[in-house]
C-alpha cells in the first residue's frame, strides 16, 4: 500500500476492517478479474460510458506551436469528464462486494455526478456530500445529481469546500461502513484507493498509447495533463511511465501566486506536487499544502476542481523519482487557455482542463515533436465562471461578454 | 505493550476503581478560559484528561467537537502553544495528548514523530490518542513514546475483528480506548449493545479498557461501568458546557462550575456503576 | 429534390443559383465522395466528434417493461446532440466549396452550438441567429456559440423563437449567397437539404443497425426517435427504411393538446406529422402546422428543439406511405420520461429525447421483442426549464426540487 | 410567357413611358385606411399597384415590410378579406397580388393554385409576384394564370446568370421585376451597379423591366429609369409613410396626403430618368 514513503494507511480503527475488505476484493475483482468484473467494467465503460475515446490531432493548434499536439478526448465520456471511468469502476466493485450504499464527496461536482449517474446506471442508492460552498457556485450539478435520484447533503461545516466534504463523508462512512461503500473521487486515500483509481482511470493512457502509436508510428515525447488529486494524472501517465523517453508533465493550478499566507492559512494555488511537503492527509501520506505546524492550509484556483491542499501518493513518488515533473500556470494562464482552445479548436474544456493548454501555450517548445494532451472534461459546468472571472481580468483573447453582464441568467 | 510497567501513571489511574476520563479541546474557546476549564475537570473528580490539540481536519470527530476545534484555532491555538498550556496547567491527574498524526508528524526540525514525543513528554503529557493511525501506521510513534516512557492509547471499534485485536493490543500501552458505537465522536442518549460486545471480546486483553462516544450522563456512565469497562472517556458532553458558556458570554467561572459539576455527576456515576458490579455482601460493615 | 408530393425548391430567385451550386457540391462531394470528402468527414466526425456512439441496452428499463431497450447513444456526441453530425458535414463541405463564411439558425441553440463547433474546428467565420426569447432561454448555448468564436444575431421579429431566426437567416443568405454557405440545421428547407442532412445524421442508423445485429442476432422490432425537424429521426430511420418488419415510430410533441387553436393562431403542439396539412414553409412542401388560410401557427413544446410548425418532407412522404408512423406524447408524458431515464439509467436526456422515453412507457407492449431508441441529445442544457416544468406540475417520478426553487442560481 | 398579348392591362401599363409601380401591404395597419392609401398611390400617379397578401412567413422581405405585414396581421388580414379589399378599391391602375405561395396553395376546398387565382381573377387582380416560387416550381401558377388570363411576374436577381435566365422568362408575363441588389426588401440610399448589370442581361428579353429593392427617391426612381428601366417598383419608402403615420397617430387623410406626394415624387422622377435618357431634340415644341 505504499509509493515509496507516500500513501498508507491513515485512518480510525474503526474503518480499518472495511479498508481491509475493499482491499481484498481490489485484489480479487479488479486485479484477477474474480467473477469476470473486469469484463464486466469494461463492457460498461464502453456502453454506458463511451470508450473509447478518440485521441484527436488538433491541426489549429499543432501548426501553431509547430509540435503535433493530440487531444484525448475524455471530455467526451458520459457526464463531460473522465470522473466516470473510477466512479463507474467502484460503484460496481460495491455491488460485486454486496454493498447497499454509496457515498462519495465532491468538490466542483464532476465526481459528484459521475457517481450519481454510476449509481443511477447500477440502481445503487447513492449519497454525496458536497460543501454549501461548492453547492452554490454548481447549482446545475447539484441539480444533476438529484435528477438521477442521489440525495446531495450539504457541509457546512469550515469554508464548505472539498475539504471539508471529503472528512464530512469519511465521518459517514465511519458510521455506517458495513454496508457501505465510499466512493473516493480522485487518486487520494488510504490504500488501495490511490491504486485501484488509478487503475480505473489508466484507460486513459493504455487506449492513448495505442492510438498515438497507431497515428504516428511511435511514442509520444510528451504527455500533459492538469493535477488537482491527480487521477486524470495518473490515468493519462500510467502506461507510459514504463517509457522512459515520454516526458510526463503534472500541470497544476498556480492559482494568483504561489506562495503560502500562513497568517491566513491561505495558499492561494493548489500547487502541492510543486510547492507541498510531505504529510499526513484524509489517509495517506503525500504532499501537501500546509502550515509549519501541519495544519492544513485553504488551497485556491479559479478551478475548484483542481483546488485541493494534497495529491495523490503515487504522483509524489513518480514526482520524487524525478519520473513525473511538476510544472503549474496561474489563474490567468488557464483562463486564456480555455478561450484558446474554444476558439481554435470548437472544445470547451473544463477550467481544469484548461491549465494544460495554458501550459502548452507557455512551453510549447519543450514539448518535444509529438504530445499527448489530456482534455480531461468538458467546460459546460464552468460557463457561470468563465464569464465572471474573464470580466475580472484583461483577457487577451476573450470573446465581447458584455450581453452576459448579467450572468448566465 | 509499552514496558512501563508499574510507573506508568495511566495505569496508576486505573488501578483505584473505575476511572473518569474527560476531553476537552485545548484553547476552547481561549487560552485562560480553557485552562481553568480542565483545571475544573480536574476538582471534578477526573482520573485521567484528554487534551485535545486541534488539528484544521478533524475527520473522526462529530460537530460538536468540530466546532471546539475551530473555536481554538481561531483562538490561535497551535502545538507550540499547546505545550505552553500543558506546563501551565496545575492540575494532578496525568494527561493524555489527542490529537492527528499529521501535527504530530510535522513538530520539530526533523520529520517524524519523535521531536513531538520528546516536547510532550518534558512539559508532563504521559501519553497519546491518535484516530487516524491504526496499528499498521503507529510503528514510529510507538517507537518514540518506548524511548521516552509514554503511552500509546488505541483505539478497538465495534467493527474490530478478533483477527485485528492482536495486532492493535501489541502496540497498545495505556489504556484501551474502547469505542462504544460506530460513527463519530458526539453525545448521545443510550449506550450501545455494542459496548458489551466489544468489551467483551477483549476481556482477555491485560489493559484498562475505557469506554467513550456518547456518555453524556451519570447514568450511563454507570451503566458502561456495570458492564465491565474500567473507565469513561467523556467528550462532547463537556465540550457542550463549554460552547453554551461561549454563546452566551457566561463569566469563565460559571462555565468552570458547571463543568465541575458535570464532572462530578460522571465520576459518581461511574463510581456507583462500579458499585452495581460487584455486589457488596449484605449486611456487612454498616 | 422530391419525396413524393413533398420537398422542392420554394425559395427566391436570388437564392436559386447557390442552391444549384450546393445540388452540385452535394453531388460530387457527398454522393461522390470527389476529393475524398466523405473520408476526411468520416475521420473527422470520429476524432472531433467521437463516433461511433455506443449501442447500449437499457438494463432497467428492458427489465420494466419486458422488452429488450437499446439505447442509441447521440448523447455523448461532441456538443451532447447528434447535431454535429450534419454540422461537421455541412461546414466541412462549404470549405470544399470555397465559401467563406458561415450562418445558421438555431432555436433551443443545439444546431447553434454544434456549428460553432464545427466552424471553430474548421478555422470558419460563424454567425448564429436566434430569436429573442430563446435566446433568454438558454443563455448557457449562446455563451458556448460566444465562447467558441461566433456571432450571436439576437432576432427580435415575431414572437422571437426558431421559425422568425429561420426567416431572418434566409433574408442573410439572399444577401450574401456569394460567399456565404447556410448551415440548415435539420432535415428541412429546399433541396438538396432534406437529402443531404439526412445523409449527414445517416451514421447514427448506418451503426445501430450493425451494432443491434451484431448484440442480438438480428434486426429490431421497432426503432424509436423523437420528432421536431426530423434530423434526428431520419438519422434513426434511414438505414431501416428498407427493412420493412422494422416499425419506424417518429415521436412528435404533443405539446398540451392535439388541437389547433385558429382565433389565436396557436397549435399547442409541435405535431405536424400527426395533426399537420400539406403546404409550403421554409423552402420545402411539406406537412405544417398552419391554420385554414395557409398562415403558420405559432407551435409549442416543453422542448424548445422540437417546437418548430414543419417538418422533414422525406419524412412527411414516409408518413403517408405509412413505412413511418407518427405517435406522439404530451408535455407531461416528456418531463416523467426525462426523470425516468435519469433515475433508472443515469442518462438525463435532452427534453426532445424524453419524448421518446415517455412514449416507451405508454406504449412498450406495442413495440416487439427489441427496439432501439435514439437518445438524440443530453440534457444539461434543459436543468433549468426540467425544474420550472416539474414545479408546474405533480411529477410522480420527480425527486424532491425544493432547493432549487430559485431556479439554478 | 403568357399569350395575354394586347388585351393585358401590365402590358398595357407599360406602353406609354416608364411605369411607377408602387407596393403596400394590405390591411396595414387597419382595412379602411389601407383602401385609402392604396388609393392615394393610384391618385399619385401609379400605373400597377403591387397589393401585399400579408404571409406570416414573409423570409424575402426586410425589417420594414416584415413589421407591415404584422400590423396588418393583427388587424385581421386574410385571403378572403383581402379579395374583399379588392373588390372594395376604386382605382383604375391594374393590381398585382404579391404573396407568398402557401397562401395560393392553401385557398379553397381543393388545394393547388386554382381556386385562389379564379377568385383573383374574378375581383380584378391582372397578375401575381410571388417571392418564394421559383421557376421551378411554378408550373401549376402558371397554368391557373393561363386560365382565367392573369400574369405572373419573376424575379431576376443579381445573382441569375445566363442558364437560369431562359427558364425563367419562359414562365414569365406582364412584367419582370428586376431585383437591384442581393438581400431583402428596404429602402436604401444608392442604386446599385448591378442593376445595370441585370438591364443589360435582360435586353433581349421582350417583357417590361420594373425594378425593385431599395428606390426610395425621385431622384433614385430617374436614376434607374435612366440605365433602362421600364418601370420602378417602390415599397418600403411608402410603407415607412404608413408606419410613421401610425405610430404618430396621424390623422388617415394626412398619411394618404403624405403617400400621394411621394408617389408624386417617384413617378416624375421617373418620367426625369426617362427624359434624360432619350434626349429631346433641342428646340421642338416650346
Amino acid at each position: 500500500g505504499k509509493f515509496g514513503r507516500y500513501g498508507g494507511q491513515y485512518v480510525p480503527e474503526a474503518l480499518m476492517p472495511a479498508i481491509e475488505e475493499l482491499t481484498d476484493a481490489y485484489e480479487r475483482y479488479v486485479l484477477n478479474n474474480e467473477d469476470g468484473f473486469v469484463d464486466e467494467f469494461r463492457r460498461r465503460i464502453r456502453d454506458f460510458g463511451g470508450r473509447p475515446t478518440p485521441l484527436q490531432r488538433a491541426d489549429r493548434l499543432s501548426e501553431r506551436y509547430d509540435t503535433e499536439v493530440y487531444l484525448k478526448r475524455e471530455d467526451l465520456l458520459h457526464g463531460g469528464a473522465h470522473k466516470l471511468n473510477n466512479a463507474l469502476g467502484q460503484v460496481l466493485l460495491a455491488t460485486y462486494m454486496g454493498k447497499e450504499r454509496i457515498i462519495a464527496e465532491t468538490g466542483a461536482g464532476q465526481h459528484g455526478t459521475a457517481t450519481a449517474m454510476a449509481a443511477a446506471h447500477l440502481d445503487m442508492p447513492c449519497e454525496v456530500y458536497m460543501g454549501e460552498r461548492d453547492i452554490n457556485r454548481q447549482r446545475p450539478n447539484v441539480f444533476r445529481m438529484k435528477i438521477n435520484g442521489s440525495a446531495v447533503t450539504p457541509v457546512t461545516t469550515g469554508r464548505g469546500t472539498l475539504k471539508e466534504a471529503i472528512s464530512e463523508t469519511m465521518r459517514d462512512w465511519a458510521t455506517n461502513v458495513e454496508d457501505t461503500h465510499y466512493v473516493i473521487g480522485s487518486v487520494v486515500g488510504p490504500h488501495p484507493f490511490p491504486k485501484m483509481v488509478r487503475d480505473f482511470q489508466a484507460l486513459i493512457s493504455e487506449e492513448a498509447r495505442e492510438q498515438v502509436v497507431d497515428r504516428t508510428g511511435g511514442l509520444p515525447d510528451s504527455v500533459v495533463a492538469c493535477a488537482g488529486g491527480g487521477s486524470n494524472t495518473m490515468g493519462s501517465f500510467h502506461h507510459f511511465v514504463d517509457d522512459e523517453s515520454v516526458e510526463l508533465l503534472a500541470v497544476e493550478a498556480g492559482g494568483s501566486s504561489l506562495a503560502v499566507d500562513e497568517t491566513e492559512g491561505v495558499a492561494p494555488n493548489s500547487a502541492s506536487l510543486s510547492t507541498g511537503t510531505e504529510g499526513v492527509l484524509h489517509g495517506a501520506r503525500t504532499k501537501l499544502l500546509q502550515d509549519g505546524d501541519g495544519q492544513i492550509v485553504e488551497s485556491h484556483s479559479v478551478s475548484s476542481g483542481l483546488d485541493y491542499a494534497g495529491v495523490g501518493p503515487e504522483l509524489a513518488h513518480l514526482v520524487d523519482e524525478d519520473r513525473v515533473t511538476p510544472v503549474n500556470v496561474d489563474d490567468d494562464a488557464a483562463i486564456e487557455g480555455f478561450h484558446r482552445l474554444s476558439q481554435e479548436e470548437g472544445i470547451i474544456p473544463a477550467l481544469e482542463t484548461a491549465h494544460a493548454f495554458g501550459y502548452l501555450h507557455e512551453h510549447h517548445d519543450e514539448l518535444g515533436d509529438v504530445t499527448v494532451i489530456n482534455v480531461s472534461g468538458r467546460g459546460d459546468k464552468d460557463l457561470d465562471t468563465a464569464i465572471e472571472e474573464t470580466a475580472k481580468r484583461d483577457v487577451s483573447n476573450a470573446p465581447d461578454m458584455s450581453m452576459f453582464n448579467g450572468g448566465l441568467r | 505493550m509499552s514496558d512501563a510497567g508499574g510507573s506508568d501513571p495511566l495505569a496508576a489511574a486505573f488501578a483505584d476503581g473505575p476511572a473518569f476520563v474527560p476531553y476537552l479541546a485545548v484553547g476552547d474557546p481561549d487560552y485562560e478560559s480553557s485552562l481553568a476549564y480542565v483545571e475544573a475537570l480536574a476538582e471534578g473528580g477526573a482520573d485521567v484528561i484528554e487534551l485535545g490539540l486541534p488539528f484544521s481536519e478533524p475527520i473522526a470527530e462529530g460537530p460538536t467537537i468540530q466546532n471546539a476545534v475551530v473555536r481554538a484555532l481561531e483562538a490561535g491555538m497551535t502545538p507550540t502553544r499547546f505545550f505552553e498550556f500543558v506546563a501551565d496547567l496545575d492540575v494532578d491527574v496525568p494527561l493524555v495528548c489527542m490529537t492527528y498524526y499529521n501535527l504530530i508528524y510535522q513538530f520539530g526540525s526533523e520529520q517524524g514523530p519523535r521531536p513531538f514525543v520528546e516536547r510532550a513528554a518534558s512539559v508532563g503529557i504521559s501519553g497519546f490518542v491518535v484516530p487516524d493511525l491504526p496499528a499498521e501506521e503507529a510503528g514510529a510513534l510507538r517507537e518514540a513514546c518506548d524511548e521516552f516512557g509514554l503511552d500509546l492509547v488505541s483505539i478497538v471499534a465495534p467493527t474490530t475483528g478478533e483477527d485485528r485485536l492482536e495486532k492493535l493490543v501489541a502496540v497498545s500501552s495505556g489504556y484501551i480506548y474502547v469505542q462504544a458505537r460506530l460513527g463519530v465522536t458526539g453525545a448521545s442518549s443510550s449506550v450501545s449493545d455494542r459496548t458489551t460486545e466489544s468489551l467483551a471480546r477483549l476481556e482477555g486483553v491485560d489493559l484498562p479498557k475505557a469506554v467513550g462516544f456518547g456518555i453524556s450522563s451519570g447514568e450511563q456512565a454507570a451503566t458502561v461501568v456495570e458492564a465491565g469497562a474500567d473507565g469513561v472517556i467523556v467528550g462532547s458532553a463537556l465540550v457542550d458546557i463549554v460552547a453554551e458558556g461561549h454563546e452566551s458570554n457566561e463569566p469563565t467561572e460559571a462555565t468552570a462550575d458547571r463543568l465541575e459539576s458535570k464532572a462530578r455527576e460522571l465520576k459518581e456515576g461511574a463510581l456507583e456503576g462500579y458499585g452495581r458490579r460487584t455486589p457488596t455482601p449484605e449486611g456487612t460493615s454498616d
